[in-house]
């Protein structure tokens, strides 16, 4: 796992809180499973139709009839259940998801989220992106906070087509953690190697730092 | 009054070029494969294919574009197609991407005479362009409208000569969305049992949304991402 | 059972064919699943929530977990199924029932259908017959030619609030049976004991005689 | 991240004056007894309580009547209830008069996130005034918004503390909808199962959606019509 890769997870996984129910995106997200402490009683829903995923399963569980919405095979959880799509995504439009962890590829200050489709290349579709960002109580998102190029992907506004307007709750990069008030956009941590500075050279969205955080900095 | 159908060619046949059908299936998990197959034997062209994914290249809905038989296809995903991709860049092969659980809730409400619905899924998005917006409590919706299908195949576990179905695990998925807004809904079932043998306290899938009934036999059930615990 | 109450139901159980899904309504409705034939295959209906309506049941078999629609106690067919209220009305209004078979209070000639509420009296509720006139197959109405008074129910429009408008398929009554269609209401049959200017001297709305049954009566 | 109550005073405890609450139940049949019962100790007033029906005089939410806690009822048939009718021409008591399967979808729509739906149902009646019409291939149909409950009250066969529900026969009725439609539901059940005796493929309401679960020891069942078949 590379370092960013690491601490992102490191970070996300911090999110979960025992009696969650939680939706992973496919990729970075899902990892984030395996990271949970083992006394941590969260569930895990899957947008296919299956709340309460277990962990990956050994060659005579494998069940062609049993996977996540990544389409890897799973287990499922003792107490879990298994339900139709339009089901699962009541539970996730109706507010009954405590939280869904996504990747993105741009977030604005605003909270706009762009994590679905890039305008030059074939577009393979949202999935359920677009209805988990509506519909979770909380969305985190996690992403590299710049790209492969050093630009900055946490912006003013997004340029790529959005998936929802709005909808972030918390941003959690490889330097940074924001969240998006009422207030505006708040710098809430840095990460391990990064300081207030360094964040403010590499984010192109205006943003505000908070307090706790600022004397923290200050007393160093 | 069975509804058991002879063979899948038979009741395959029904379907005509240029009608709309919707498949279940998640990926390849759940998908109707021996109606897709005969489908795709029988070669009617100019299909209109409402089902999330649109298989791989050699399976599945994948079948039927390797055929040319898709016109338009409907749906929330379609990555894993190299086939697709090319058709659709050669502009043979329309699409219309929907979110996922917007085409649930279309397909849902089309086999429950709901003929729209507002949803807060897609606002500010490419989606929303052309729809009617209107805010609930100060939340925009967008107004998404119901699908319905000439036919629908879905398969399930297991059914009764009635029709009544069961699904197993995962593999429910999109199918007994689809099973309920198809004109007519073939259901193809790994084992067929007798009537009275489905608890009326468990039926996924009432009869009543079931036109023919068939048991497929040995299924292949593809594994998309085969992944096992680490040891 | 009343004479025109007899008429009514061994004409309207003529509706019911092998291998159809039929809902009937509370009340006389409900008399005529007693009279369909013993071979005859149906599937009966419940909006609250049962396919597959069985016999009343015995005293051993009582069980106040299975009433139907009227919250009579029941049994279940075999090759039956539950289901919740939401099911079980997306069945109705998703155009999956053949035939619903309910009481009327006054029809109108272009088929409006009122048969639930009168001004005066205490208003009970529609139940579900508004979503089971809009939404079933073919919806065909049972009821008494004329009021305790004598007055037409067959009416050039109603006057009673409408359950349903231009809903009605077929008008059964103890002296007759009208259909309506893009041609207007039209007789059909005349019931023992009725001929076509008697039906006429009891029915305020207008309508047309379908020609075979002219040219029978003609030739009596 | 068990959901186990300590008891039904506790548990309807934060219902407060003027909220609305949705109750599983048709007729008698299904109703939460004992979280109703509870409710009519408890004394909360001004309720807006969202059922198919309102009891009878003495037993199910015609208790909560007869104590005049209910300031308005949202149901589609209300012919049962003595007091009902009284407090009604009084005018002590609001009625809303909702199509049933209107009432079923509005309910479930709240549970699902769908802020409104057009039906064809009431176009034409009473019902459709002062509401949106709009054409859908030529069928009018009216829009119906949302339901959702503070709490949602509903009884289910068998639960485990997980709050994963099950129903039996036509107790079922509207008690997965209301369960998915309440910020707060608190669900009494027959039995309290341990977790993992349910089948994950049979359960009809998933334990997301239950806040409180609670065993209701032994249950009354008043029968309302007790029709028996001639010997």
């Amino acid at each position: 796992m590379s370092n960013s890769r690491e601490k992102i997870i490191n970070r996300a996984v911090q999110e979960i809180e025992d009696g969650m129910i939680v939706n992973l995106g496919i990729g970075m997200p899902t990892m984030i499973a395996n990271h949970i402490p083992a006394g941590t009683d969260v569930f895990l829903h899957s947008e296919n139709g299956l709340l309460g995923i277990g962990p990956y399963p050994d060659e005579s569980e494998l069940d062609p009839d049993l996977i996540n919405a990544g389409k890897e095979t799973v287990t499922v959880k003792n107490g879990g259940s298994f339900f139709d799509n339009a089901e699962s995504f009541a539970m996730i439009r109706g507010g009954h998801i405590d939280l869904a962890i996504l990747g993105g590829m741009e977030v604005s200050e605003n909270g706009d989220l762009a994590n679905w489709m890039i305008p030059e290349k074939m577009v393979k579709g949202m999935g359920g992106a677009m209805d988990i960002v509506q519909g979770a109580r909380k969305v985190v998102i996690i992403m590299n906070h710049v790209n492969k190029h050093g630009a900055s992907k946490v912006r003013k506004s997004c340029d790529l087509p959005l998936t929802g307007e709005q909808v972030v709750s918390r941003l959690i990069t490889d330097m940074a953690v924001f969240d998006f008030t009422e207030n505006g956009m708040i710098l809430k941590e840095v990460l391990n190697g990064a300081d207030i500075a360094s964040v403010r050279e590499n984010t192109e969205a205006s943003f505000t730092v908070d307090e706790a955080l600022m004397q923290k900095e200050d007393s160093k | 009054m069975t509804k058991r159908s002879t063979s899948f060619e038979t009741s395959v046949r029904s379907i005509k070029d240029g009608d709309t059908i919707i498949v279940g299936g998640f990926g390849l998990c759940g998908i109707p494969e021996k109606a897709i197959t005969a489908l795709a034997e029988h070669g009617a062209k100019d299909l209109t294919v409402v089902s999330n994914n649109c298989g791989v290249d050699d399976w599945g809905l994948g079948l039927l574009l390797a055929n040319k038989q898709i016109k338009k296809m409907v749906a929330s995903y379609v990555g894993e197609n190299k086939i697709f991709e090319e058709q659709y860049l050669n502009g043979e092969l329309e699409v219309e991407l929907v979110p996922q659980g917007t085409l649930a809730e279309r397909i849902r409400a089309g086999g429950a005479g709901i003929r729209g619905f507002y949803t807060p899924t897609g606002v500010g998005t490419p989606i929303a362009e052309g729809k009617e917006h209107k805010e609930f409590d100060g939340r925009t919706c967008i107004l998404e409208e119901a699908i319905t299908g000439d036919a629908a195949l879905v398969k399930a576990w297991k059914g009764d000569p009635y029709g009544n179905l069961i699904y197993r695990k995962t593999a429910r998925n999109f199918n007994p969305l689809a099973a309920a807004a198809g004109k007519k809904t073939i259901a193809e079932v790994e084992e067929l049992v007798e009537v009275g043998q489905l608890d009326p306290d468990f039926i996924h899938t009432p009869g009543l949304y079931v036109q023919d009934i068939l048991e497929g036999g040995a299924y292949e059930k593809r594994i998309e991402k085969r992944t096992v615990a680490q040891a």
